[in-house]
Order: C-alpha cells, then structure tokens, then sequence
C-alpha cells in the first residue's frame, strides 16, 4: 500500500494513527461485521444507501422505546418530548447546512419527495408556457422526471446542460444557453453516477444575478461535504436521510424563507393548516405548511442523530482520508485489465464508476457478491449519463469514511477474478 | 485464481463462449414475428426476431442487443435450439426451462443438455430474470405483443 | 368494576383469563413500563399514535443492523435482503386488507400522503369543473384539505354529507345529495373525532351503481377493525403505519388495480420509471409508478411486523376486550360532573370524544398529564366536527387492546380532580 | 383531593375566579385598536378592543373569546391591569410578564402581583403561549396588525 501522510497539522502523522481512527469509526457500525458467503461485507454501495451508526439506530430504538407519541398537538408528556425531539432535529438540520433559520427547513420524505415539492409547490405556480429549465447531463432521474412531468403538463421546456468527456459541466455552453426565458437551474452537487464535484457556487453566482431560480440536488454531497447553503448560495436544497448515515423514509428540503413564503402547499392534511372549515382554509407558515398529516417523527430525530454524528467527527480528518480512498482506489483499479473509469472529474467525491471490456456491468456484479463486495451496477437512475457515454450500465463503487484500503485491496482482487473468468487483458 | 462455487457453476464454458460469440446475432429483415424484451434492473434490452411457417415451424429466429453474459448466452442457446421446431416444443421448452432456472423441478430429463448449463442460476433469485428475458420475449413476439419487460 | 364475561366460545370464561392475556400483550410495548411524573404512563391517546411492541421495535433495528440497504436495484447480497423484505411486507399488508394483488397496494409516507395521491393522480386526471366530490361532515383534515386543494384549482365543487348528533352519517340525505355530478364519495372508516364506525359497505354499493369513485379513510380502523377491502368494496383505502402499531412515516394506499393503471404519478424521480431520456420518460407499473425515489424501507418492513403483530393476535378476543373498555368507560364517565360525551353512535371503537362544562379541554388535558394519563385535546384535526355540535374542542380518550380497566379508572379518578379543581358539579 | 403541586401552582384561585368570571368580557362598540389572536394548538380565539387616547393612554379595554382557563385568565387580568395605564407602561409590562412565564427572571419585583400568579406557567412549557396570547394579541392590536397567531 502506498499512501502519503500529510495530516502533521491534526496530529495525524503515521499510519497507524489514520487505521486507529478509522477502526474505532468502523466499531459504530454494527453492519460492518456482517459476513457474506462467509466473507467479512465490503460495503461498498455508500452512493445508494450509506450505513447507520449505532448512535442513530440506537435513538430511533429509545424514541419508539421510551418517546413514541404524535407531535405539535399534544399537551401530554409523551407528545411534547416527541416535539421537542422532534424540533430539535430541526435546529440540528439547520445547523448542519447552516441555514438562516428553522423556517426554511422542510422534512419530506426522502429528495425524490423534496424536488417533486420544489416543482409541484414553486414552479407549477410561477413557470408559463414557454418558460425553460436548464437540466444537466448528470442527473439522477429524480432531478429530471419531475421537470419532465411539468414539461407535459405545463409546456414548459427542459434544456440540457451538456457535460465534457472527463463527466464535468460544461460552464460555457450552460452560460450561451441561459436567456430571459430561464427560469430556473437544476443541477446536482454531487453526481451519483459520476461521482463529479459541481462549483455550485458559480452556477448560482450567475442565476442570482439573471434571476434564475436554482434547485440543488445535494443527495450525494449531503454526507461527504460540509454543504453550506448560505455560501452555496442557491434557493433550494434537497437531500435523504438515508444518503447521510440517517435512516430512510426522510428527507430535507431547504428553501429561502421569501420563497417558500409565496409558495402553496402541495399536500393538504393535518398540521399544515391554521383552521379548517368547509368555506375557508387557512394554511400554517413555512415550514409547518409543507409538512402535511404525521410526519416522519421517528427518522426525522434518527436523521437529526445522523447529522450530529457526523458533526461529531473530524470532518477535515474524514474528508481527506475519504480523498486518500478515492485516490489509493484510482490507482490500484488502474491494474485491472480492460478497466475504464467513467468520470475523471477533477473535484469528485470518493466515487469510482467504470466498465470492463467485454464484461456486463450487472456480471460483475454479481461475482463480486461472491466475494462479499457490495458495490452497485446499472444505470444509477441516471440513464442520460450512460447515453452521453454510449453505454449501458456502470459499476460503482462508492466509499465512505468507514472504508478501508483493505477493503479497496479486497475490490480489486474481487474484480480480478472477474475479468480472469471473462478472459480480458 | 479462487472462485467461489456458485460463480463457477454459473458462469460455465459454454455460457461464456456464448456471450463472447453469440450466435445467430443477427437482424431478421423481414420477420414474421418480433419483440423488444427489456430489464429494467440493468437496463438490458433484447430484440428479438422470427420467421415461422404457415405450419408454425420456427424457421429463423435470430436477436440483437446489450446484455449481461447469462441473458446474452440465454438467447444465444435459445436461437440455436428453436430454429426447425414446432412452436408447441418451442412452448415446452420454455416450461422446461422456467421450472430449472426457478428450481422447481431439480433434474428434468427431457430437458435439452444446452439448456441446463442455466442450472446454476437457481441459486441467485436475481438472476432468473436475465436467464428467461430472452424466453420472455419470444412468447411476446409469438403472442403479437411489441414489448415485454421482467419486473 | 363490573364487566360481563361472555366469551365461553372463545374458552375465555373468567376475568382473570382475560386479564393474564391482557398482562401477557402488555409486556410485548415496552413503553407501557415508562412512568410520567414518578405514575405508571396511562396512554389512551392511541387515536394519534399507537404503541409499538418490541417485536417491531426489534425488525427495524435488526434492519439496520444486520440488513441496511437501497432496493430494487441492487444485486448484492444486502440490496436482496432488502428488497426481498420490503416485497414481503407488501404481501403482508395485502393479506392484512385482503386485496387481491400487491400490485394493488402502494406504500406512501401515509394516510394523508395516500388521499394527495388519489387527488393529484385519479381526481386531477379525471374530474372537470362542475363536478362534485361528497365529503362527510366528520372527516379528519387528511380526507377534506385535499379535495379542498382540488376545488380551488380545477373548480370542482365540495358537498358535505350531514351528521347526525349521535355522529353517525345522514344516509337519507346522503343518497339525496347524489346526482349525476357527484363523481367521488370520500368517508373515513372511521372517526377520529366521535369513534363512529361508518357503515361503508352500504355506501361503496350504492357508489358502484352509480359510477361513483369510492375514497375511504381507513387511519382509525386499520388497527381496530379486520379490514377487507374486498368485502368493504372501496375503490381506495388508505391507512398509516402508526396508526396501526407500526412506525411513523409510512402508509399505504389500496387501489384498485383498474384505476391505478390509468392514473398518472404524482411524483417522479427513480425507481417509479422504465426508462429515462429528456425525449422520453416510460413509466413503470403499479405499484412501482407509484412509490418514486427510495422508498421507506425501513418502516414498512416495520409497518409489515406490524400487520403480522396483530394477525397472530386472538382477533375475535382482542376486538370484544376493547369493546369491553368502552363499554367500562362509558359508564364510568358519566359520574364525571358536568362531562358530556360527544360521539354516541351505536357502532364506535373504544374512544370516547368528551366536553366538561366549563373547563376547556387544554386544562383538562394539563391536569390529567399530572395524573399521567395521556389524552388528546383539541380539534383533533376535525374542526368541521367541532363547528356541527358548536364547541372549539374535545378531549379525546382513544383505547387500545393493552389498555387496562385499571387505566379508565385512572382516567375518571383523574377527571373527578379536574372537575373538583374547577368546582364543577 | 390530592392534586400536584405543579398543577396547584398553575390553577390558583385568582386564575380559577377570572377563568369563571372575566372581566371586562365585552365587546367596544367603536375601538381605536383591535385583533384577533389565534392559538391553533388548541384552537382559541380571543379578540381585543382598545381605546387609546391621544396622548397614548390606554381609556378602555376589553375581550371575547374561548380559551382555556390560563388564556382567558391572563385576558381578563391583563385588562384590569391596562386601563389607565401608558403604552410605555403596557409593554413594559408585557416584557416583565414574558420573562415571568417563560422562566428568565425568578423574581421581577418591579411586576405587579396579579401578574405574578402565572409562575406556575414557566413549568409548563405547553402553556406559554396560553398565558401569552392576549398579550401577543395587545402588542398585534397596537401595530395595527389584524390577526396575530401563536406557533
Ligand atoms: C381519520 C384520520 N384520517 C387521517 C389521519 C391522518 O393520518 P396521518 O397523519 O398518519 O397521515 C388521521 C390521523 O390523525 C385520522 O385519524
Ligand atoms: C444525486 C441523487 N439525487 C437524488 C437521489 C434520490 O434520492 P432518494 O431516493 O433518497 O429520494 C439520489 C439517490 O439515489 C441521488 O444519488
């Protein structure tokens, strides 16, 4: 193995500093000692769903254990521990994206829920005929259905920000496509498929100033990057619970308070209401408004316990050893015969997709279960990436800070079998 | 190198072969039957072509598209044993094929050697939709239909 | 106490064999043990939220640790795992409401996300301005802000369907109201605010007649009743895991398999699609179309344990032991001065809606915390129900099959305070 | 009967008396200020007619409204307190109140005693926005805002 240490500033100079953290991180993680075919588990499909700490499936246990009741109407004691519970998730998301207040922190379902929001509450009520949304190439379908969906329904038109070779948008072209009719960008932090670092702050430095409404899907940035909305600078930002050591059934969408203010509720029910008569209904403000019926009370306090987990790191520490993954990764996957990387980003997350010549994604797959390697093959829910390669799967292997060399080491002997098998060289 | 057990009764020579060079990988010009078959868990996508006789004969069938090696050997076999049979054995067949790859039936005799290099595929549920798509589509081209997808 | 025992069928002859049952479920909810101001929790504010015994408590987290993955899409050991369980939890839940097939059954977020799904995918699609949507007089808030939603913008008109002052539905005026416009009928099962069980069958015939779409609430039968939705012969049926003893954040929605595969979705994103390209979205099947984004894995795996909880439970045994409860609580209220009970229909699950002459509910509810008995106050996200007998509020004592007679003891020694402490009398 | 000592601290005998005969329970035919306050946590209502003179003298004041016994009891007593009084005065008042029931001053000598029988609400964290809504309700009729909520 052949990693370099420059770590001296954080008091993390050898070695077996790094591997001494990084063990004691891996103890959190009870799934982490689950055995496969009899193998110890390779984990790594973090793109998809990333692992919980024991912090986090422990709260949810102690919530249904000890707190479990409705919230926000009840006057008994049981319901104002699960609102505060509940609330204080609230102040911890808004923390954890340095929002500017708790008003502009929705929870729904997941970022699948929070984009349809976005579309169903804002641009159904301001987007005409004629009007354009600028797309990228990278999306995951969840950044693109849904403008797909208002296309059809409200002859609004989806222009594609094309991206180069290396899987990066192409900022020139994006800026000749922006004209009066743009409306509003939508483009992801992070790409799934790609695992690309997109300047975010660039693209809406420019929005901002056309007065172009952006929507950033920050699903795969939400657990690897210190996201910072107010310096992201965009309107909105959605991301899952599941995607950042959180649980599924939630997720988050962040909205600039002047916004969400003029938006209407795209589901009606208890709770997002003032009062209620067959004549006249009266909505809540923000975020309440967009919170309809009982909501997700048990993995909202579970992604708030996420949230604080990953605070509770030493996030520059995680952060660059997920870079030295990534590039330990890179080289060592370099050795596998007919192996090509898709996405040679110069900024990406610790995320490498690839294909090998003349052997299926979904085979590759499959024989790395075998070996206990969990890695995701297909499209990605990004079917416009693999078009714009000419392909039609990848496989993905995407880490997270709980990984190790040995695991990468053990993914690329894994691979090795593979194309021995398939006889490629 | 080690591989496991069930790797390697999945991915056996002929399969292999078969994915490397499929056979009757070919555009049908004027078919009398075909199909589009399509996975959507790998995004495979199968088209599949027939010509049959008055006497319903299967006189050509041939198949182009993307694939993982055990749908693109599955259709590969597949071609290469329909071409002269009733559609009634083809049918037969098929049922044949299903109970191995699904496991219902452990050693069926009438069962075609070629096909039971497929045994494998019993032990990983996941797979039993690459290994029928191909069987999946000829009963939507024999029934007329345009597109069949497994899920 | 005076409690009748007839259940000689059931081989239940004696109290104390009820009360061994009783003892022996109660060990299952392990939030039973929790005390509140140094007293035993007495929870009868199921009609918000039911309790989770530890067998679901325990599915969920052995899930996350052991299992812990994104579905569908997966071919690695863990995504199967997932899925297969996800997949298995839907059979559940469609045996627990015996419909005819899994394609039929949608998970949602829940009862409310399930009714803004038959809104925006079956009501926006099918219905034009003029037509009517009948709302009874005693809906929750879930089953009237939708269609509320839906008036103001496709300019269809709301008609409500009468109560009368026992709370039981006006059928005479129901089958008047009926006319050529009115192209859906939405009723809970159930009431929340009164307990009533509506008479649904007599109501889904009369509907299928005429052509009428049929939307039933299911949120309070779903833990009560034995659903068969078949036999009931709604068109849609919607219910919430929490309100069934499972977790929060995930639902169901019943479809008819008809009407799903002509009803657009309301949500787009992965997972719900065949294929993507910016020309060309191809959706999936029901249920599949339905449920975009990663699902609630998790919770309904959760809400699944739940379903299975109750079905291993003696059914006949535990729907009589709560009609005992409020049968008991009934009479024992009535010593309570000045305390009105608001709901007296003949059929009504054990919940009991009350006024207390001159004390407002939000005291009644602080005072009866101090006692530890958790009940619901308020408008129970009814207020039409509060507008038709003319008071702003209710407390609402709601039973479940681990409430004890012991606890409506509580409950009224509790009330007798209240209604000392205000000298009511 | 044995009661908590918290529910005895919340429920005293003056807050008993107003809840069961407020005063100044009335409508103003022709106020200079009024508004609506709203509590949706249980659905209280409670509107606030004022009639302030030039000089900024509270001359009248008075309410409707359902409520539960701690909102209706803070309306009445807050009434009795205010006429006469300065707007100055009135929202020092208010402020010392706030602070009272929301537990950041223990013991404010400067606050009036009837206001002092809603200590008891600092415990209660639920029943803040009880005590406060005639009071938010006052601060809302005074800017000249219609309706004021408390969530
Ligand atoms: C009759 C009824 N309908 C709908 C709902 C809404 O359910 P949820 O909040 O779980 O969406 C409830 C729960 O409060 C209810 O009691
Ligand atoms: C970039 C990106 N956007 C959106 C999503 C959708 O997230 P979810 O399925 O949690 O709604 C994902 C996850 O697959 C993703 O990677």
């Amino acid at each position: 193995m052949s990693v370099t240490f420059e770590h001296k500033k954080n008091g993390i100079n050898t070695e077996n500093e790094m591997k001494r953290r990084i063990a004691e991180i891996r103890r959190d993680f009870p799934i982490l000692n689950r055995k496969v075919n009899d193998k110890p588990l390779v984990y790594l499909d973090n793109g998809a769903s990333t692992q919980m700490p024991k912090q986090v499936i422990d709260t949810i246990s102690a919530y249904h254990t000890y707190h479990h009741s409705n919230v926000h109407r009840g006057v008994h004691t049981l319901s104002q521990e699960s609102t505060d519970l509940y609330e204080e998730a609230r102040e911890t998301l808004k923390k954890y994206i340095n929002a500017s207040s708790t008003k502009e922190i929705i929870f729904t379902s997941g970022t699948t829920d929070s984009i349809n929001l976005v579309m169903h509450s804002y641009a159904k009520k301001f987007l005409k005929k004629g009007d354009k949304i600028l797309v990228s190439n990278m999306e995951h379908h969840a950044n693109i259905v849904p403008w797909y969906m208002l296309s059809k329904s409200h002859d609004v038109e989806i222009v594609v920000i094309p991206i180069t070779d290396s899987g990066e948008l192409d900022l020139d072209t994006f800026h000749d496509l922006l004209d009066d009719d743009v409306k509003i960008v939508a483009v992801n932090h992070v790409s799934n498929a790609l695992g690309t670092i997109n300047p975010i702050e660039k693209i809406t430095e420019t929005c901002r100033e056309r007065g172009i409404i952006t929507v950033v899907d920050g699903a795969q940035a939400c657990a690897h990057l210190t996201v910072d909305v107010q310096t992201l600078g965009c309107d909105f930002y959605a991301f899952s619970g599941h995607k950042m050591h959180g649980p599924t059934g939630t997720g988050l969408l962040y909205g600039r308070k002047e916004l969400l203010d003029v938006m209407d509720p795209y589901r009606g029910g208890g709770d997002m209401i003032l009062s209620v008569s067959f004549d006249e209904i009266i909505y809540n403000e923000a975020p309440f408004k967009f919170e309809a019926g009982t909501p997700a009370i048990a993995q909202v306090i579970g992604m708030g316990a996420a949230a604080k987990y990953i605070n509770e790191q030493d996030k520059k520490f995680i952060h660059s050893y997920e870079q030295k993954l990534l590039e330990y990764a890179t080289d060592k996957v370099s050795d596998v015969p007919g192996l090509k990387i898709i996405g040679t980003a110069e900024n990406k997350i610790s995320l490498i997709s690839f294909i090998i010549d003349g052997v299926h994604p979904h085979d590759i797959g499959t024989i790395l279960d075998e070996e206990a390697v969990a890695v995701r093959t297909g499209h990605h829910c990004a079917q416009p990436v693999m078009q714009r390669y000419g392909i039609p799967a990848t496989t993905r292997a995407s880490m997270s800070f709980y990984n190790t060399f040995e695991e990468i080491d053990a993914l690329v002997l894994a691979l090795k079998k593979v194309t021995d098998l398939f006889d490629v060289n | 190198m080690m591989l496991t057990s069930r790797t390697k009764n999945l991915y056996q020579e002929v399969i292999l072969d078969h994915n490397k060079k499929p056979r009757n990988y070919r555009v049908i010009d004027e078919p009398t039957h075909s199909a589009k078959g399509h996975n959507p868990l790998c995004g495979d996508r199968l088209d599949l072509y027939l010509t049959v006789s008055d006497d319903n004969v299967i006189q050509d069938v041939s198949f182009v598209g993307d694939g993982c090696a055990i749908s693109k050997a599955s259709a590969s076999i597949m071609t290469t044993l329909l071409i002269g049979k009733s559609l009634e054995e083809a049918h037969e067949m098929f049922d044949g094929f299903h109970d191995l790859v699904t496991g219902k039936s452990e050693d069926d005799k009438a069962l075609n050697n070629r096909l039971k290099v497929f045994a494998g595929v019993k032990d990983l549920p996941a797979r039993v939709k690459c290994a029928t798509l191909a069987w999946h589509t000829l009963n939507a081209a024999l029934e007329n239909k345009d597109e069949v997808t497994t899920e």
